[in-house]
């Protein structure tokens, strides 16, 4: 052991007139910060070890334990912040990249919190979700408007593949592998029940879920994991991930050493090889290639499925996004920067994308002012914190919201963003079996439904507190949003009017 | 009936339900007062093992060889079936401890036996070890 | 003071509306007599009339009715006419100078016919020909605007209240099978003749009283498929999807009906399996298009009218019936007072539209 | 339905509500010889030493009777039982009749002939109430007393008066005390513990004579005392079946039903007979547990249900001045042993599957052990070597917990 340039982040404050000595708080940090000591009968913690992920808070019977910032500082610099002298230690010390999870947590703006809603008042009545319908149920898919009859006259009802949403929320994808089993049967349970959908990632399909097949999203990733015809056929709607909000341009990597027993047979990959998936696709170079993906797919499930195309929010989004829209894709996910992952390289996740506000602007302006919106639906992702998020971007223009990190602090995460560890706590992105069985799905999925339910409430509260009674007379409706704080640029490229105007 | 039952595959090992229950049978408001310094006597106890852990306490059976056992009749069942005890009966023989085939009555240290009686006597609505449970690892419900 | 297609302006409003199914014609007294009963739902700031059957001479050209503000634009535009069409009269709409009408612009009439060279040169169809024509117009030609543009029909529209802009354009002179009429309450005061209501595209004409809440999510939609929401007005995007659910996508008025006033999920689940499917394809397909927020509106077309409510009826609207004759209006004195002896008056429930056509044909 | 108990203690009560969850109108008859509401004989000790009270003592609430609908005929002795008449006879003449009849009589205490016995004036037995507080009424803080008998009667004896008395001092023919529940090494254990409580003990010995207060022992030694407790043992009364005709062996031979050989009349408790499914012989199984299980199985067959039971093995749990000791079952096959200064833990193994223990100290969790003997659980079926360290459910399969803990 040489030199310890690291500081600790967080210092493990116990109570000692609280703490009974009960020794839960050991029994539950698997990064062993507390420990007994026969010696004074009383609990020690380590605090180089804490990631503050709150475990021991939440679970202890007395409140005796704060998880506190470390006051120790360096010398005071307002450019060589604490944080970047202690990565240069940490890189020093390893010669390795920096590596984090979950999204991008610097104080980057954030769009939806400068971006106000509009209520009724005299000349158009607000309307009480308690007294009358308030229409949630959202369709997500090409709206090919062919006007087909039969030889009664009557309407063909010929629409394309789409998916069918009793609220505007989805779980957004998040593997097999990156999270746990628990966490996935939480997930596809609440999905099932909301009639909404949640989404595999690339870890494949557990044999177990195949019964939420209806409710479920796969994803074909670059690495293909886990893709074969069953895993297609199962599915309600495939996702082709180009990008991902939280590492644009990066690839996957678990390692082998998480390539065990059900993931490794989940992934189809053999255990203890190392899951690599590429930064591109390597039979994508082209947005031709991207069509021929997509067509491939669709011919594969004989044309019954939609096909999601998933991408970063990067800086000529727009431009992208139209193109796919003319890719036969029948839906877009854009996920912005905010978006979380189980392990990025730091500097990526927190300097390469852009926010997923502007980037959904610019995309459903674009595809409106090519009259091609129709042609496809809008998702967005990349941090929807709250309903209130998820309608903005609603009224900005998007059909739906992928929910991934909402999803998981539902399920107990703390954000301690500490994922690439492998060691969570709360059995959420870990695959320690005696972790993993911290989440009991039966918990789990009642408080996603909990959740999407609340935020469902809120949302119609707020629909009908500006008198509208169904969500897609929301869409788009950009004069229900006044920005506050917002230069002109800004409010241009939001296509939304400064708060007075 | 409403039982504590156990679901073995939850179970963390956590040991909160032997402090929660220990802290229920104090009737104290908090429980760092309640507990600090002392040796708990739940009657709630977790077996734990290298991946497995569970809880253990009365299972309230409809044929309790404790209660049919019982020499002074300190252990009776009420109208619902909750195998009680009148400490003040009990004369500390352990013929309960005896019979018990899943050894959840247990002697304390001063006195009478103790167990499980769902919190009859301490708070109302859920039994406490169930109430704190942090995984639904130990649930009360109908089965 | 920004004007209409500038700003958004909510205002309230009285509509009023009078069919004969027999095809009966009658002058524009009656409606006059209705829409001034309801004297105060307007407040002097936009009132107009679409009169339907009116020009049978010229019952195969387009009537253009139009303002300028001055000459110069008058010229300019007349120029474009030219090139594009076949003029067969034009002239200045007749009107009678009255005290409570005042500033009025160069209001002028042309009955046109598409130039058939230029026509097929465009490779669209008569009617789309005929609408970008107008847009033309009304986005190029500052001061110049085309108000009304069907067959055998006209808008007659006016700042002022509404029994004031009927005799102002001496509306007891047409006769018609059909009129409807419109007094304005906006919010503000911006004064733009081009603003008052009926709103018209083609044969259609929207008078409407309410005020949306899903207006941008339907204009941004609608404006997708080739119209320009200048005006930034309910009854223009209302009468733009109207026109191309109808035109360019052939639905019919009850099924129109059932996009912009779609039935609740709840109903939907009720009905029968075909119907359901078809219901529902409807809501998915045309989602950007249901109205939600409290609408009652009168569409005129040609050979018909449709009136209906939003789903709710966050807005009065009442039906009378008299052997052939139908009224429609938004308070019943304004029925009562043309026709005191009425066989049937009714209120329609949200969402429900009443579809009167000519002689029971189809619409 | 008319049911009519003879005896007023475990079986008795047992019966009572035996019957009662099958009728809950049929007529029921406790008739006793004794005069008190139902009490508990193994608390007699522990009114004793003042750890309870004749209220607390009562075996039932006070208003078990009346809840149950049970018409009492207190301090009678039955005579006769005439199975054809069906009715039986009380001593005052009176006769009961019965569709089902319950014969609880009990055990009494067995007093063998001594030479000289009648000279000694304060003799006591110890098996009821009467004779408890007979005892204690004679005892000073003074008293020598002297107990003939090693087993559980004398010794619960001895726990009882120890504090209440100058001396206890225990004379027993067997080699060891206990004899019938301990081994020799458990006996020794628990002896060294009761005489370092300052309780004398007369081994390998018996009295020879009394002569008022002095005993001359066999081995030669005099022992004077004030007070003499007889506690040698129990015989069943068995004699109420016998004279009517019924199978009596060394107690009334019942069937798994509790049914004696006598048509409509059933015996319970400490005057019949068990089979004892760990040593697989029939023996009497005088113990209190087992009355009740035995009345309760009757009464429920009285009253038209059908019932069997089919798991009595002798048991015993007892503590003895701060010591406690838990037995079960019988001590055959291949022994395993451990012991330390504070406890003794001893196993019987038979034929795979465990047959009897010995726990004195550390009884936690006992239960565990004998439901294994109980329920003849083939020990390769568990982790035996874990329980054997520390009785759990942990050493039982998954299957076992899923069933017993998660109601599945």
């Amino acid at each position: 052991m040489g030199i310890n340039y690291i500081v600790p982040e967080y210092r493990v404050v116990r109570d000692p007139d609280r703490c009974i000595g009960c020794r839960v708080c050991e029994r539950q940090c698997a990064n062993e910060v507390h420990s007994f000591v026969p010696q004074t009968g009383k609990m020690a913690a380590d605090d180089a070890k804490c990631v503050n992920c709150h475990r021991c808070v939440s679970l202890c019977p007395t409140g005796a334990l704060r998880i506190v910032k470390n006051e120790d500082t360096f010398k005071i610099n307002a450019n060589w912040s604490n944080k970047l002298m202690q990565e240069i230690y940490r890189q020093a010390d390893s010669g390795g990249v920096l590596l984090s999870s979950m999204g991008n947590p610097e104080p980057y703006p954030i769009y939806f919190d400068k971006i106000l809603l509009n209520a009724s008042q005299v000349t158009n009545p607000s309307i009480d979700p308690l007294r009358e319908p308030m229409e949630t149920r959202t369709f997500l898919g090409a709206k090919t408007k062919k006007i087909q009859r039969d030889k009664d006259g009557k309407i063909i009802p010929n629409a394309s593949p789409y998916l069918e949403l009793k609220t505007p929320i989805m779980f957004s994808a998040m593997s097999y592998g990156s999270i746990s089993y628990n966490a996935h049967e939480s997930l596809a349970r609440a999905a099932t029940e909301l009639g909404i959908y949640y989404n595999t990632g690339e870890g494949g399909l557990h044999d177990d879920f195949y019964q939420y097949g209806a409710n479920t999203i796969v994803q074909v990733a670059s690495g293909r994991f886990g893709v074969h015809a069953d895993y297609l056929d199962t599915a309600a709607a495939i996702e082709i991930k180009m990008g991902q909000g939280a590492k644009p341009g990066i690839g996957g990597h678990l390692p082998g050493t998480k390539i065990v027993g059900d993931i490794s047979r989940t992934r189809m990959i053999p255990e203890g090889s190392d899951a690599i998936s590429p930064a591109p696709h390597h039979d994508i170079y082209s947005i031709e290639d991207l069509r021929q993906l997509v067509f491939s797919l669709k011919e594969a499930t004989n044309y019954q499925k939609p096909v999601i195309v998933k991408i970063a929010a990067v800086h000529n989004v727009a431009a992208i996004a139209s193109g796919i829209a003319r890719s036969g894709a029948d839906i877009i996910a854009i996920d912005g920067y905010r978006g979380g992952t189980g392990a990025a390289p730091t500097r990526i996740r927190d300097n390469v994308g852009i926010p997923i506000e502007l980037a959904l602007a610019a995309v459903d302006q674009r595809l409106r002012d090519e009259g091609i919106r129709d042609n496809v639906s809008i998702v967005v992702g990349g941090s929807c914190r709250c309903s209130t998020d998820v309608f903005k971007a609603i009224a900005l223009g998007a059909d739906a919201c992928y929910i991934g990190t909402a999803a998981l602090l539902a399920l107990g995460c703390h954000l301690c963003r500490s994922c690439h560890a492998g060691k969570c706590n709360w059995g959420i992105a870990t695959q320690r079996p005696d972790l993993v069985k911290r989440l009991n799905p039966d918990i789990g999925y009642k408080r996603l439904v909990n959740l999407v339910e609340a935020w469902t409430h809120e949302i119609k509260e707020m629909m009908g507190g500006m008198g509208i009674n169904s969500i897609e007379s929301l869409r788009g409706n950009r004069l229900m949003l006044r920005g506050v704080g917002l230069n002109e640029k800004e409010l241009e490229i939001l296509g939304i009017k400064h708060a007075g105007e | 009936m409403k039982r504590v039952y156990v679901n073995e595959k939850w179970c963390l090992g956590c040991h909160l339900c032997e402090y929660n229950c220990a802290f229920a049978q104090t009737g104290e408001p908090d429980m760092a007062r309640a507990l600090k310094d002392k040796t708990i006597h739940p009657n709630i106890r977790v077996e734990d093992g290298d991946d497995v852990h569970f809880a253990v306490n009365c299972r309230h059976c409809d044929e309790a060889l404790c209660v049919k056992s019982c020499i002074t009749g300190a252990l009776s069942k009420t109208a619902d079936g909750v195998v009680t005890i009148d400490q003040d009966k009990c004369v500390h023989c352990f013929t309960c401890v005896l019979t018990c085939p899943y050894g959840c009555i247990l002697p304390t240290e001063d006195g009478a036996v103790t167990k499980c009686e769902l919190c009859l006597k301490t708070t109302k609505g859920k039994p406490a070890c169930v109430a704190g449970c942090p995984n639904n690892a130990i649930v009360f419900e109908e089965r | 003071m920004l004007k209409e297609g500038q700003v958004r302006i909510p205002s309230g409003c009285a509509i009023s509306g009078m069919f004969s199914k027999a095809g009966k014609c009658f002058n524009g007294e009656a409606i006059i007599k209705s829409i001034e009963i309801m004297h105060d739902r307007s407040n002097g700031l936009g009132g107009g009339f679409a009169a339907y059957g009116i020009y049978p001479e010229y019952k195969d050209y387009y009537a253009f009715h139009v303002f300028y503000d001055n000459t110069a634009v008058k010229k300019e535009c007349e120029e474009f006419l030219h090139r594009h069409f076949d003029i067969v009269l034009d002239s200045e709409i007749p009107t009678r100078k009255i005290p409570q009408i005042t500033d009025e612009p160069i209001i002028w009439r042309y009955f046109v016919t598409p130039l058939p060279a230029k026509l097929k040169n465009s490779h669209l169809d008569e009617k789309e020909y005929v609408v970008r024509c107008v847009f033309k117009v009304n986005t190029r030609f500052s001061g110049a605007y085309v108000f009304s543009s069907g067959k055998d029909m006209g808008v007659f529209k006016a700042v002022g209240y509404p029994e004031d802009v009927g005799r102002f354009y001496r509306l007891e002179e047409y006769n018609g099978y059909c009129f409807t009429a419109h007094g304005r309450y906006p919010t503000n005061t911006p004064g733009w003749w081009g603003g008052a209501h009926p709103f018209a595209l083609l044969d259609y004409s929207v008078v409407h009283n309410g005020e949306i809440s899903s207006y941008d999510a339907n204009r941004r939609s609608i404006e997708m498929y080739g119209y320009k929401c200048t005006l930034q007005t309910d009854t223009e995007v209302i009468a733009y999807i109207v026109d191309y659910l109808n035109r360019k996508m052939g639905l019919s008025f009850q099924e129109i009906a059932s996009v912009i006033a779609a039935p609740f999920w709840q109903t939907i689940n009720k009905m029968p399996p075909d119907q359901k499917a078809r219901a529902e394809y409807l809501r998915n397909i045309f989602g950007s298009f249901l109205v939600t927020g409290p609408f009652s509106i009168l569409v005129g077309f040609e050979g018909g009218m449709m009136a209906l409510n939003d789903r709710l009826k966050l807005r009065s609207m009442v039906c009378g019936e008299k052997d052939d004759m139908i009224y429609i209006a938004s308070e019943e004195s304004a029925i009562r007072i043309i026709e005191p002896e009425l066989e049937k008056v009714w209120s329609p429930a949200g969402g429900v539209p009443v579809v009167v056509t000519l002689n029971g044909g189809n619409a | 339905m008319n049911y009519v108990i003879i005896g007023n203690s475990a079986a008795a009560v047992g019966c009572v509500e035996g019957i009662r969850q099958v009728d809950q109108k049929g007529k029921i008859t406790i008739i006793s010889d004794e005069p008190y509401h139902t009490y508990s004989r193994p608390l007699i000790s522990y009114l004793l030493c003042g750890k309870t009270t004749e209220e607390l003592m009562r075996y039932r609430p006070d208003d078990f009777y009346q809840t149950n609908k049970v018409e009492t005929i207190l301090g009678q002795k039955v005579t006769k039982i005439d199975p054809d008449a069906k009715q039986v006879l009380l001593e005052s003449g009176k006769t009961v009749s019965y569709d089902k009849l319950l014969c609880a009589t009990g055990s009494s205490p067995f007093v063998p002939p001594m030479k000289g016995l009648e000279t000694v004036e304060q003799k006591f037995t110890f098996m009821t109430l009467d004779a408890a507080t007979a005892l204690q009424k004679a005892i000073t803080p003074a008293s020598n007393v002297l107990i003939i008998g090693a087993g559980l009667i004398g010794l619960k004896c001895a726990e009882g008066i120890f504090d209440s008395v100058r001396s206890v001092t225990v004379v027993d023919l067997a080699p060891h005390i206990l004899s019938s529940i301990l081994d020799e090494a458990g006996a020794q254990m628990m002896q060294r513990h009761l005489e370092k409580q300052g309780l004398k003990f007369y081994l390998n010995d018996s009295v020879e004579s009394f002569d008022h207060n002095t005993a001359l022992l066999k081995s030669g030694e005099k022992l004077t005392f004030d007070q003499l407790v007889l506690a040698v043992g129990v015989r069943p009364n068995v004699s109420l079946i016998k004279d009517a005709g019924g199978k009596v062996g060394r107690g009334i031979v019942i069937d798994a039903t509790m049914q004696t050989s006598l048509p409509d009349v059933y015996a319970a408790g400490d005057c019949t007979e068990s089979h004892d499914i760990s040593s697989d012989q029939d023996r009497i199984l005088a113990l209190l547990p087992n009355a009740y299980l035995q009345g309760e199985c009757a009464g429920k067959n009285m009253a038209g249900a059908s019932c069997v039971f089919d798991k009595a093995i002798p048991m015993n749990a007892i503590g003895l001045l701060g010591l406690h000791i838990i037995t079960a079952g019988s001590y055959e096959g291949e022994e395993k042993c451990v012991q330390d200064k504070e406890s003794y833990k001893k196993m019987f193994i038979k034929d795979g599957k465990l047959k009897g223990y010995i726990l004195i100290g550390n009884i936690d969790r006992a239960g565990i052990y004998t439901n294994l003997i109980r329920e003849q659980t083939p020990l390769s079926e568990i982790d035996f070597d874990m329980v054997f360290e520390h009785p759990s459910l942990m050493a039982f399969g998954r299957g076992y917990r899923d069933k017993v803990l998660a109601g599945k």
